[in-house]
């Protein structure tokens, strides 16, 4: 019956981790068969500060990567930096702590039916859904490069397995505290024509899925972002989470992130209009 | 424990609903998100999002602020406008079996009426309900339902061109000096029942920018932090009022807090904030209420409605 | 880090304090319970309980309700009469070396000029804050705030009878259509400045006994559930007249909650029920707010005031 | 400076042990040298729900008693009966957690010079603090004779250690599941003239300590109650937790009963108007 959000549930998790690593916390959920409908991109809506709290709004985060062989059983993986209140509050709870989500949701990174080469750029936490989407794409055949960047080292989320999947992996700091000193957006175009690359996957700070946009605007490389909006329900009922998209006959409509995205089309986000509205309809 | 079946029927004007939850305008968009999580045809109806004669932008992002046991937000209205509403919205939900009040929403008088004139034709809608907290254009941007005598021209533009069958509920805005008054004149003006309340209006400042968070600024503050205002509300229009059935909302969030409105005074009540932490909120509070009720000795819903004004046996 | 010193003082019309923050009235007694938590001369003021011409016992019990992120209160009043307050409160605070602002409150206009011409004669006060939040006996007990012309009447009865030095801070409800508009009737009567927001007006049902919880039925809602009420009240109020000093309040609980009121518009801050959870919050604030001023490079808080108005630079 | 609240002190102090005893838990606070202020009929006031909570008020514990020996230093034990989600809350912390805390707050219950025949009469969790008085009474040579009810039998609070302190220990509960069937109302003047008794004190229910004084009024005992009283701040500054109070001039205040109570003279309150308001002043 329902067309939308169709594989979510809502259910109580076990926490079975919780590291820190850098500046983030990774988190390990058990979620038994709900692996089966977790794909790369999708996100997860966490209620946080437990039965008395001020916060009534679930905590979007992306779906790191899902295991079905793990010891515990289908396991879920997130990153997630302790940012206010919400944020904190989940990256102190201890294992064993029963945790409300809703998941999986959104949309997911599009999957080529060819192998193609594929270049997926990471900000901050950006780069932990791209892990589990690099698996995905070696299976299928693709090269997969990957280009992670943030202010400093320790926002560089890179786990040892997760440098198994890429071909290469390179890595970009503003402070030049890890890999070389600069963003990813600046070997971006060398990059692309180096290793004929067919598709941007991106995910990470709103200006820098911008910039990949504007980079690859004349070029045939098609860009698959990730976008990130202040999200009350993550499920498409309060429409706080828009984006101006551009729609086939060059009108402007405000779509959902949370349910016509976090993935979209980079090209088709009119980022110039992003907190603003569009001329009347 | 044992406890006696709950007769959970209510009634809006001469809508019958056989069971007293419903959505929140704007709170489940038109329904179709909520269906993954719980049978829409199971509560009482699903008010749909306030539309437009016309599709709309709304307003820019950031569109939400979450509060101390509240949010903030300002959409601004965005929708498809009421010809695309009503081709696809509304026979979709009315395919679910459920039950539909539909929200409409103006900038001027003329525009409810021509909202009203659509729905008119439209069959198997149980009422409508008229969202009068918005800018009137026509008068320097004044709310509608601050303006008593908006209101009345509001509600008696969309009872003349609706006709005498479809209920109409008119939704009132709390953040006005004396809201039995407003509440008579709509219903003199031909409102059926009420709903209170609409959102507060508030403010939320981001101290790292310095500035409104808000793109439009001022939003509408929900949630239980507002739930004291809307109790308070429903109490005062029901000693007012006591025959307009009222559609009750503002933070609820669990069957004792729809409990506390319909001892108020609501026939009815909406969930909206609520769905936003918890989609199956709605169903999820109609279960706990029925028990609360049976608890209590209830057989009927109705015995409860407005049960705090009575006096108190010694 | 490194931050400069920043200066804390500020004025409200004639009268200044060397701190920003202040007490609420109503939520520190007359000082004394407070003293052994903080030193009260190391905030800007104490204000006291609204004081009346002659004692008054108040409402029944209960009279609170804890809600989500706030509470009611329904006190009533309860007090010793304004002849015993100077008699024995003021001198001890003075004592103390605190600074007061004494909060009025009548049922009769004539009962505020009353009062008024006690103050008139007291030295060492720092200014009056006059509470016309309370039931206007003579019409239908319909509160003074609510009514542009009671508000007006009473504070033109004030200024005549206290004549020109002492600062009138006139103290408004949020429950009305139009905010600015009491405002501007106030200060044309003569306020030097506003203090901006009293609590608003709810209500609690208690599920056991199906019964308003409160004694006096109704109460007001206070704490952080209404800081975005106040600060959109504060932002319209500053609009509109950004040369009237503003008292701001509603929910502050932490500096960043001070700080929020201040670019919005308040030239001060009170602290109200977070003193319930937290007897020393009102210093703990000051300390916070001046390390969040230092950090965003403020040298004097006067810079901050109505800070969010300004046109965000490109 | 302070006059009022003046021992009175915030502070964090760590949980040092959390057990269910019957209907209620026992709880062990590590509060150091502030157990030297600590009065039998005192209690404290405590933060619930933790930093993110929607619970803005302090809920409001009898001490019931102090310990300076304990292993962990100064400790304070609490009886909580777990009602709504602030002492809930608080019963479901574990050893380790800091909790905030102002105390010692209020009255105590005043100690006669002279070695008394004392009756303590507790309903409830209401016994809590009456272990703590019967040691000081009988330190003081006083004979102490206790009587203990409740609705059912695990609501009867009486550690052994605690009926030691006592010369004779009566239990009375309306189911008879514990003790005598009944009410502690019931054998009062009976034992008051058995015994010769001097004082009553007494804690628990509103209903219980009305009933007790108006059993006594014809009589010469002196009844000292602890109140109870719904409380928002606990410090004074609210004026929510008054109670009618006659004054040496015939005339009734509504006294506060957090600073001017909660110990208060039974014969002083005015049961009859509790809830109402007294005539105009
Ligand atoms: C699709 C999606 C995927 C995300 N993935 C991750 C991830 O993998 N790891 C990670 O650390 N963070 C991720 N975020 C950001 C994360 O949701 C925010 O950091 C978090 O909501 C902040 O909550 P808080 O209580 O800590 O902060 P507060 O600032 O106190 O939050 C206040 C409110 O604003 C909202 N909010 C604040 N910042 C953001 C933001 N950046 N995005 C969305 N809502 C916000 C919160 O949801 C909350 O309602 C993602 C966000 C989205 C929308
Ligand atoms: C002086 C004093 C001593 C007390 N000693 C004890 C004790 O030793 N053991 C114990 O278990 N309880 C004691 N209580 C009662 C205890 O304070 C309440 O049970 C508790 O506050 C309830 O909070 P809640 O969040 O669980 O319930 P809720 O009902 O959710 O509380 C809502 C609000 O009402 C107030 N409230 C509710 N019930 C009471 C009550 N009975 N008394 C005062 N305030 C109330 C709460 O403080 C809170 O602000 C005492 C109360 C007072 C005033
Ligand atoms: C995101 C959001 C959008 C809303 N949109 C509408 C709307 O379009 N029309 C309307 O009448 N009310 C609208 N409301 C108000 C709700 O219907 C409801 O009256 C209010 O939120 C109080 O209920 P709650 O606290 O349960 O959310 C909206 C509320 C929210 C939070
Ligand atoms: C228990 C209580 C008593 C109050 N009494 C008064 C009063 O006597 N006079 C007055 O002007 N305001 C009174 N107020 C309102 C406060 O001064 C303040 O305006 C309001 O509570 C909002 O601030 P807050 O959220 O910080 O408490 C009272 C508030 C509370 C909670
Ligand atoms: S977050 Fe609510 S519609 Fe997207
Ligand atoms: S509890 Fe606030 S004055 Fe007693």
């Amino acid at each position: 019956m329902a067309t939308i959000n169709k594989s979510s549930a809502q259910l109580m998790a076990t926490l079975v981790s919780n590291k820190r690593v850098g500046a983030y916390h990774q988190l390990l959920l058990n979620v038994g068969d709900l692996v089966k409908s977790c794909k790369p991109g999708n996100f997860v809506a966490i209620k946080v500060g437990g039965d008395s709290s001020k916060m009534i709004l679930r905590r979007a985060f992306a779906i790191s990567r899902v295991s079905d062989i793990s010891q515990y059983g289908g396991t879920m993986e997130l990153i997630v930096a302790p940012h206010g209140s919400g944020s904190k509050w989940l990256c102190s709870q201890v294992e064993g702590t029963e945790i409300d989500i809703i998941a999986p949701l959104g949309t997911a990174f599009g999957i080529p039916t060819q192998p193609i080469n594929a270049l997926l750029i990471g900000g901050g936490y950006g780069s932990a859904p791209l892990f589990g989407l690099a698996d995905v794409l070696k299976s299928r055949g693709c090269k997969v490069d990957m280009l992670l960047g943030a202010s400093i080292g320790s926002k560089i989320y890179a786990p040892m397995e997760g440098k198994r999947s890429v071909n290469s992996l390179k890595i970009y700091t503003e402070d030049g505290s890890m890999g070389e000193t600069g963003r990813v957006t600046e070997p971006l175009l060398d990059i692309i024509a180096q290793r004929n690359i067919d598709v941007v996957y991106s995910c990470g700070p709103m200006g820098m899925l911008r910039a990949i946009t504007e980079l690859v605007a004349d070029s045939d490389v098609i860009h698959q972002c990730a976008v990130e909006e202040a999200m009350a329900c993550g499920v498409g009922i309060c429409m706080t989470c828009v984006l101006p998209v551009k729609n086939d006959d060059g009108t402007t409509s405000m779509l959902r992130s949370c349910i016509d995205g976090p993935v979209m089309d980079g090209s088709r986000v009119r980022w110039d209009l992003v907190g603003k509205v569009p001329e009347a309809q | 424990m044992m406890t006696m079946p709950v007769d959970m029927s209510t009634t809006l004007g001469n809508a019958w609903f056989p069971h007293p939850i419903f959505t929140a305008s704007g709170c489940a968009s038109s329904g179709k998100e909520l269906a993954q999580f719980f049978d829409l045809k199971d509560i009482g109806a699903v008010v749909t999002k306030s539309v437009m004669n016309k599709p709309r932008h709304g307003r820019p992002t950031p569109r939400m602020a979450e509060t101390p046991s509240g949010m903030l937000n300002s959409i601004g209205l965005q929708g498809p406008g009421i010809d695309a509403f009503l081709a696809t919205d509304v026979p979709w939900l009315l395919e679910q079996k459920a039950r539909v009040i539909v929200s409409i929403a103006g900038e001027t008088i003329e525009e409810y009426s021509t909202l009203a004139r659509k729905l008119r034709s439209v069959s198997g809608i149980s009422a409508v309900e008229v969202n009068i907290s918005c800018p009137n254009v026509e008068n320097r941007g004044m709310v509608f339902a601050c303006d008593p005598d908006a209101s009345r021209r509001v509600i008696d533009g969309v009872r003349k061109a609706i006709g005498g069958e479809l209920p109409i509920i008119a939704k009132l805005s709390p953040d006005v000096t004396n809201l039995p008054d407003i509440a008579k004149g709509v219903v003199d003006a031909g409102a059926d029942a009420l709903a209170l309340i609409n959102t507060v209006l508030g403010m939320v400042i981001n101290i790292d920018t310095m500035r409104t968070h808000l793109g439009g600024k001022t939003g509408g503050l929900s949630g239980p932090a507002i739930r004291p205002i809307a109790v308070r509300a429903i109490y005062q229009v029901h000693a007012a009022l006591p025959q307009i059935p009222i559609l009750g909302m503002g933070g609820v969030a669990s069957g004792r807090d729809a409990l506390e409105l319909i001892l108020a005074g609501a026939s009815g009540v909406s969930v909206g904030t609520a769905s936003f932490g918890n989609p199956s909120a709605p169903i999820a509070i109609q279960n706990e209420l029925r028990d609360l009720l049976a608890q209590r000795g209830f057989t009927t819903l109705k015995d409860a409605v407005g049960y705090a004004h009575r006096e108190a046996s010694i």
